[in-house]
């Protein structure tokens, strides 16, 4: 049955002229359907946020203006004011319309104000710290994932010997062990038993009086100061990259046009690249959306760990704060980061796969 | 068949027949050496942790004049800033942390079934509807989710810490779910039992269930070591206030004191590292064997 | 034997669609067919023609999309609870691939004894015991004790296939939809597995819906029964085997002998080849007007041809059957073919000239 | 047949894989020519050695495979004389393709399915440059024109899809062009009908009897499929458990076997034409191929067997101008065939 179907979809471009245009369509619609799913799924999460800030009973809103209430002997009337100035919410309007004011208020990019840094705009707390999580998690998942990449076809061409078991195996423990234990071993070892590096000096995004701009020192000064969150990145995530390309790697090897390739007299090199790697690569690309999910996670944990400041880092003291604004925004700008991430990593790779084009859903 | 031994009567009963199970399941594991060790490891944390408490004082005795000491007979992983003993520590510390990973593990391998199952058996709405969800649900980093929710609810408990990892690591095995039962109904043999009239439910738990049992297990082992991630995390920072002495709260008292910074507490800082890390690489490693025990052509003859 | 009192199976007008929107597909479009007792009919066509599916309908594993399949003269959905039971024990399916058919993780015993247990077809254990010896030496895996605690894995192709024949036989079809039960089967085991399938048929009097790609295979399993060629989910010949294979009628069929390869240097070589005006098969998505196989067709006249769909007894030769109106014509059978087909050649001949 | 020249003999080759089980041989012993305008078919079952040795002639052997003993030489387009198995590998790598091509078995996989078709003509064409000229931009296009001529493909199509976009039949003529454009000496073809339709099977075999009677490419075809043979090949070998059991021109194999093996295939293979036939499958299964028996390895499925079959392997000995056996008892499978001989001119008869 299914076979049917295949072969249905098989020979239906070959119905001569409509076919490139009819492929374009399909393509271009997928790209809006990807772009649809991305917007609905972002807007589900805004939703999801407000109902748990403003409607959870005890939660942030009502929290915040009993404190009010019992600790500055502030009225009601008066602390809702606040309160409602603070989160950018209309306390006395109907539900509805809060909502839809606290939609209107995102699609401004409007976060509320911060609860302890009184009326600076969350927004600007957030963008101020998102560049160097972007950064930091950006370098490290290209050069994970290439690094991984090439040692799991390093390991697969080298299959059964002994580089392949040891690199297998540390593949598997490294992969296995929280990335955030990795950073504290990273810490308690290299900086504090080692004595090699000098951690408290790395803290921070970039040295005191290190100013921004295109110039040898900012950008080495900001490698220096992300370089212990990427190394970590790369631990936490280098050994699934590994692993799977080891194993895709391995069944591509197997596949008959890389036998044929050998048989039409092609160069080893371009065997191992145009048609092994390219192939290979594309099983460890689909799961780059769930592990862009998992470090950005991760990140909240990581730069606690080694006081980098980024998003997480903000996420961390705002929640030990109960800066409840800040709160909702870094989680919102996290979410749509990874959304917009994983749009990107799909839509690169219908480009790499050109089956994905016809196939479209899935 | 009129003359039955007492030791084939044995074999037939049922407890003879659930020992003669595990002796066999033993035997199976046993065959790949790693993932024997790594069962081997699984079961002795999960017996020490849960069992050893019992024999054990439940506050572990503070002592100012021992701080920061190193292994000794005494203390054989050495003491901590308050000179209380840190094996005892980690014996009594990992029970509620790996109750917490199996309830997780637990919740969300349940969800991922049934939704999985569902949405295979189903189609149509039911399927694009829980597909839709999963993809979502996947799409939130769950840490900051966590860490937020954490901040706003103040977890105390157990079951809502478990609750809350378990309703968010689903869809994974959701979706992998999904695509078994439907490429494991159209299979021939399904059909075929179809067309003997055998019944749904010779269908469902004797033909398709069982071919996805050995899936579901590595499964749970691995949504385990999953959500052992999230609760150390969350203890770690704090932001689950269990009262207890468990492993996150071990570390998370390393920081707040400063003992990570101090090069004499590298004993203190290791040992639940090395608990939570060979607890994780033991449930992968036990993979491998669960692997083999779950392929029915390593099953029987050579 | 008496076996033979079974109930006639019959496709009446039945039709299965795919898919949905613009990628749905009819994949089976209005066959038609009865299978009496004990007969056999080999449905035979290229892949993605509907056979299978076909088989899978006439089988009740699969609702028409519209059309009916009856069992006894009674829509099969319809059928009240005890002669549901009866249908579902009287009719069986074989399938092609030897390596799917079997779950990997129950051994042949359990295969076996599910559906003897379930319909309470054995009293007892030494019952059991025994059917499933006959079982096994009836599909001729013998001897028995061998193959009893074997798993899937630790048998041959054709071993497989045998024991799925068993496990078809275990509630005493009469009826046995057998989907390319050889296909997959090596060379020289094919017709130790198709003589024992015939064997069957003679000796338990067992129907089969005989369904290959292979004209030669339906030739060798069917010389006494009939042959239904499909094409693109339609019936377009239906015929008594060695008629159909003597003096084929449909242009298709005659392109299917003409191009089959045979194990005969001189005869395959010398054999007259019918050209198609094109190598590839329409999409079922995208079907041409009127026949479907028109584009390809040797035979092709404008107007005729592509106006309306030749109905499948277009021709009717005392119970062989073909969906040609060219071959209708020219065996004087034009009051078959429509006023409009007939109006359009007429036209295009006009223009023609 | 005279002042055939030979552009591949192979002397004694034998072929084994190491596994987890022992060693699997594969090939024992095989010894063949094939003409320059010749076509040799090699018929077997599955496990007969047939695909290693098929594979064993560009020295494509996975890597557990090895060849144990045997020479292979190869007359080159400019007669250069060359021993296959003691080329280096860049040697090697200019050999494939540019004097010997193969089309495989599963030509649906064989394609790269993220390279369009008009890439794959180019990349061939560039590691081939340096003996090949320069076939690049126009000239290239030009002569994979040509070749997807030669296969009745439409270029203007093909060049631009991606293989996912053709169907099967389809997919296996664009390899059958791509073996064709280097204008290698010999092709080589693993089943390349196989798990194709009739119509497209038949499309195929029309290709490739052009490309044998007016191109003169010289082809070794490989296959379970006795009607390719009886199709295209001149002359055909019988393969079983790795060896050839019986060797000789087509009409010879078809009409006057004298191997049991071969009249056991004979007799499994239903046919079209005609009235229905006796058919008979041929008892029991192939042989492992780890433990093979004693003695000649059909003895144990065979009904001529006797002692000496148990203990001795026969050689292929010549029993006609032309026709070699490796049967102890030929001349009495010969008799006994041409007594039946009946059925078969009766089917002769039935054709005229």
């Amino acid at each position: 049955m299914e076979g049917i179907k295949r072969l249905a979809r098989a020979t239906a471009p070959a119905q001569g002229g409509g076919a490139l245009g009819a492929l374009r369509k399909i393509a271009s619609s997928y790209l809006l359907r990807r772009i649809a799913k991305a917007l609905i799924t972002i807007f589900v999460m805004a939703s999801l946020t407000f109902f748990l800030v403003r409607l959870m009973p005890g939660g942030p809103v009502e929290a915040y203006i009993a404190n009010l209430v019992t600790q500055y002997n502030l009225s009601h009337e008066n602390a809702e004011a606040q309160a409602a100035s603070l989160f950018s919410l209309d306390l006395n309007a109907p539900v509805y319309q809060q909502y839809l004011e606290y939609l209107g208020n995102l699609a401004r990019g409007d976060l509320g104000e911060s609860l302890v840094s009184r009326g600076v705009p969350v927004s600007e707390i957030v963008m101020a710290y998102l560049p160097w999580t972007l950064f930091s998690i950006g370098t490290a998942l290209i050069i994970s994932f290439s690094l991984g990449i090439m040692l799991g076809m390093l390991m697969a061409y080298k299959r059964e010997t002994k580089l392949d078991h040891i690199l297998t195996n540390l593949g598997s423990i490294v992969s296995s062990i929280p990335d955030y234990l990795m950073g504290i071993l990273i810490l308690v070892w290299v900086g504090v038993q080692w004595e090699l590096i000098d951690v408290t000096n790395m803290r921070g995004s970039l040295s005191p009086g290190v100013q921004p701009g295109f110039n040898l020192t900012f950008i080495a000064d900001a490698f220096y100061h992300a370089s212990l969150p990427i190394l970590t990145y790369v631990l936490g995530t280098i050994g699934l990259w590994m692993l799977t390309m080891r194993g895709s790697t391995e069944s591509t090897l197997g596949e008959d046009y890389v036998t044929v390739a050998k048989a039409r007299g092609l160069k080893e090199r371009r065997i191992a690249t145009a048609y092994v790697g390219r192939n290979a690569a594309l099983p460890p690309f689909t799961q780059l959306s769930i592990s862009i999910a998992l470090v950005f996670g991760g990140s909240l944990l990581i730069e606690w760990i080694f006081v980098y400041e980024g998003l997480g880092y903000l996420l961390y003291n705002a929640i030990q704060q109960r800066d409840y604004p800040v709160m909702q925004g870094v989680f919102l700008i996290i979410t749509t980061m990874v959304i917009v991430a994983n749009l990107l990593a799909d839509l690169l790779y219908s480009r790499l796969d050109p089956r994905i084009r016809i196939a479209g859903r899935d | 068949m009129a003359a039955t031994t007492g030791e084939s009567r044995f074999r037939d009963s049922a407890v003879g027949r659930v020992l003669g199970w595990f002796a066999s399941t033993l035997k199976l594991m046993a065959r790949n050496k790693v993932g024997f060790a790594g069962f081997l490891v699984v079961s002795t944390i999960v017996l020490v942790t849960f069992i050893g408490p019992i024999f054990l004082p439940s506050e572990v005795p503070v002592d100012v004049k021992e701080i920061y000491e190193t292994p000794s007979l005494s203390h054989p992983l050495g003491t901590d800033s308050e000179g209380k003993d840190v094996l005892l520590q980690i014996i009594n510390g990992g029970r509620p942390i790996l109750t917490i990973g199996f309830l997780a593990a637990a919740i969300s391998t349940t969800i991922a079934v049934t939704l999985g199952s569902l949405s295979g058996f189903l189609g149509g709405r039911a399927d694009t509807g829980f597909t839709w969800l999963a993809d979502m649900v996947l799409t939130i980093p769950q840490l900051p989710l966590l860490a937020v929710l954490a901040g706003i609810l103040r977890l105390n408990s157990k079951i809502a810490v478990a609750g809350l990892i378990g309703v968010l690591f689903w869809p994974t095995l959701m979706r992998a779910i999904r695509a078994q039962v439907l490429s494991l109904k159209e299979r021939d043999y399904v059909e075929s039992a179809r067309a003997l009239g055998l019944g749904t439910p010779h269908i469902v738990f004797r033909e398709i269930a069982p071919n996805m049992a050995g899936y579901i297990a590595i499964n749970f082992t691995l949504a385990v070591t999953a959500s052992m991630y999230f609760v150390v995390a969350l203890t770690l920072l704090g932001l689950v206030p269990l009262s207890e002495d468990n492993w996150g709260v071990m570390l998370n008292l390393a920081w707040t004191r400063g003992a990570i910074f101090s090069k004499d507490s590298i004993f203190y800082i290791m040992a639940p590292i090395a608990a939570i890390a060979l607890f994780q690489l033991g449930l992968v490693a036990m993979n491998r064997s669960l692997s083999e025990i779950f392929d029915p052509r390593l099953r029987r003859g050579s | 034997m008496s076996a033979t009192s079974g109930t006639p199976i019959e496709l009446e007008h039945a039709s299965r669609n795919y898919g949905s929107g613009n990628e749905r597909v009819r994949a089976v479009d209005d066959v038609s067919f009865t299978i009496e007792p004990g007969q056999t009919l080999c449905l035979v066509g290229e892949s993605g023609c509907g056979k299978s599916t076909t088989g899978r309908m006439a089988a009740g594993l699969l609702e028409p999309s519209q059309g009916r399949v009856l069992y006894g003269g009674k829509a099969v959905e319809a059928l009240p609870e005890e002669e549901k039971k009866r249908f579902r024990r009287a009719v069986q399916i074989i399938h092609q691939d030897p390596y799917a058919s079997l779950n990997p993780i129950r051994n042949v015993t359990q295969i076996l004894s599910a559906p003897l247990q379930r319909h309470r077809l054995v009293k007892s254990r030494s019952e059991l015991k025994s059917r499933l010896h006959e079982l096994l030496e009836t599909v001729g895996l013998t001897p028995p004790e061998e193959f009893l605690n074997k798993h899937p894995h630790q048998l041959s192709g054709g071993q497989r296939q045998r024991v799925s024949v068993a496990r078809a036989l275990t509630v005493g079809p009469e009826f046995i939809v057998a989907d390319e039960p050889v296909s997959m089967v090596d060379v020289s085991l094919r017709i130790g597995l198709l003589n024992m399938l015939l064997g069957l048929q003679k000796d338990l009097g067992v129907a089969f819906l005989f369904i290959t790609h292979d004209l030669a295979v339906a030739k060798h399993f069917s010389w006494e029964g009939r042959i239904g060629v499909m094409y693109l989910g339609r019936m377009v010949e239906l015929g008594p085997t060695q008629r159909l294979v003597g003096e084929p009628v449909h242009p298709y069929t005659r392109a299917l002998i003409s191009a089959l390869p045979e194990a005969d240097p001189e005869l395959t070589r010398s054999k007259e080849r019918l050209r198609l005006r094109s190598p590839d098969i329409p999409s079922l998505l995208n079907l041409p007007a009127g026949c479907p196989f028109h584009p390809r067709c040797p035979m092709y006249e404008e107007g005729l041809c592509d106006t309306d769909r030749p109905a499948e007894d277009a021709v009717d030769l005392e119970g062989h059957l073909a969906a040609c109106y060219v071959a209708a014509r020219e065996l004087g059978q034009e009051d078959r073919i429509p006023e409009s087909s007939r109006a359009a050649g007429a036209e295009a001949e006009r223009r023609t000239a | 047949m005279e002042g055939r020249d030979e552009v591949l003999s192979v002397r004694d080759l034998e072929i084994g894989y190491a596994t987890g089980r022992g060693l699997v041989r594969a090939v024992r012993g095989v010894s063949f020519d094939l003409g320059d305008d010749e076509s040799l078919a090699f018929i077997g079952e599955s496990g007969s050695g047939k695909t290693t040795l098929g594979l064993s002639l560009v020295r494509l052997l996975p890597q557990n495979a090895s060849i144990a003993r045997g020479e292979i030489h190869f007359r080159t387009a400019s007669e250069e004389a060359l021993d296959l198995t003691t080329l280096d590998d860049e040697a090697l790598r200019r050999f494939r393709w540019r004097e010997c091509a193969m089309v495989f078995q599963s030509a649906l996989n064989a394609l790269n399915p993220v390279m369009r078709i008009r890439d794959h003509f180019a990349d061939t064409a560039k590691d081939h440059g340096e003996t090949n000229g320069s076939l690049k931009g126009r000239a290239l296009t030009e002569r994979a024109t040509e070749c997807l001529q030669m296969v009745q493909l439409d270029p203007d199509r093909v060049l631009g899809s991606f293989p996912h976009e053709l169907s099967g039949g389809m997919r296996q003529r664009v390899m059958i062009a791509l073996g064709l454009l280097l204008n290698p000496r010999v092709l080589i073809l693993d089943e390349p009908t196989t798990a194709l339709d009739v119509l497209t099977q038949r499309a195929i075999i029309e290709v490739l009897r052009t490309l044998k009677d007016e191109h003169r490419f010289a082809m070794i075809f490989v296959s379970h499929d006795l009607s390719l043979a009886a199709e295209l090949a001149d002359r055909v070998a019988t393969t079983y458990a790795g060896r050839i059991v019986e060797l000789g021109e087509v009409e010879r194999i078809f009409y006057h076997p004298r191997h049991p093996y071969t009249v056991g295939l004979l007799d499994a293979v239903p046919t079209l034409a005609g009235e229905q036939q006796e058919l008979s499958s041929i008892p029991g299964s192939p042989p492992d191929l780890i433990d093979l028996p004693a003695g000649c390895k059909f003895h144990p499925r065979c009904p001529y067997a006797t002692e000496r079959c148990r203990e001795e392997d026969p050689p292929l000995m010549e029993v006609a101008p032309g026709q070699a056996a490796a049967c102890w008892h030929w001349e009495k499978v010969g008799s006994d065939w041409e007594a039946r001989g009946g059925e078969r001119h009766e089917r002769d008869a039935h054709r005229a």
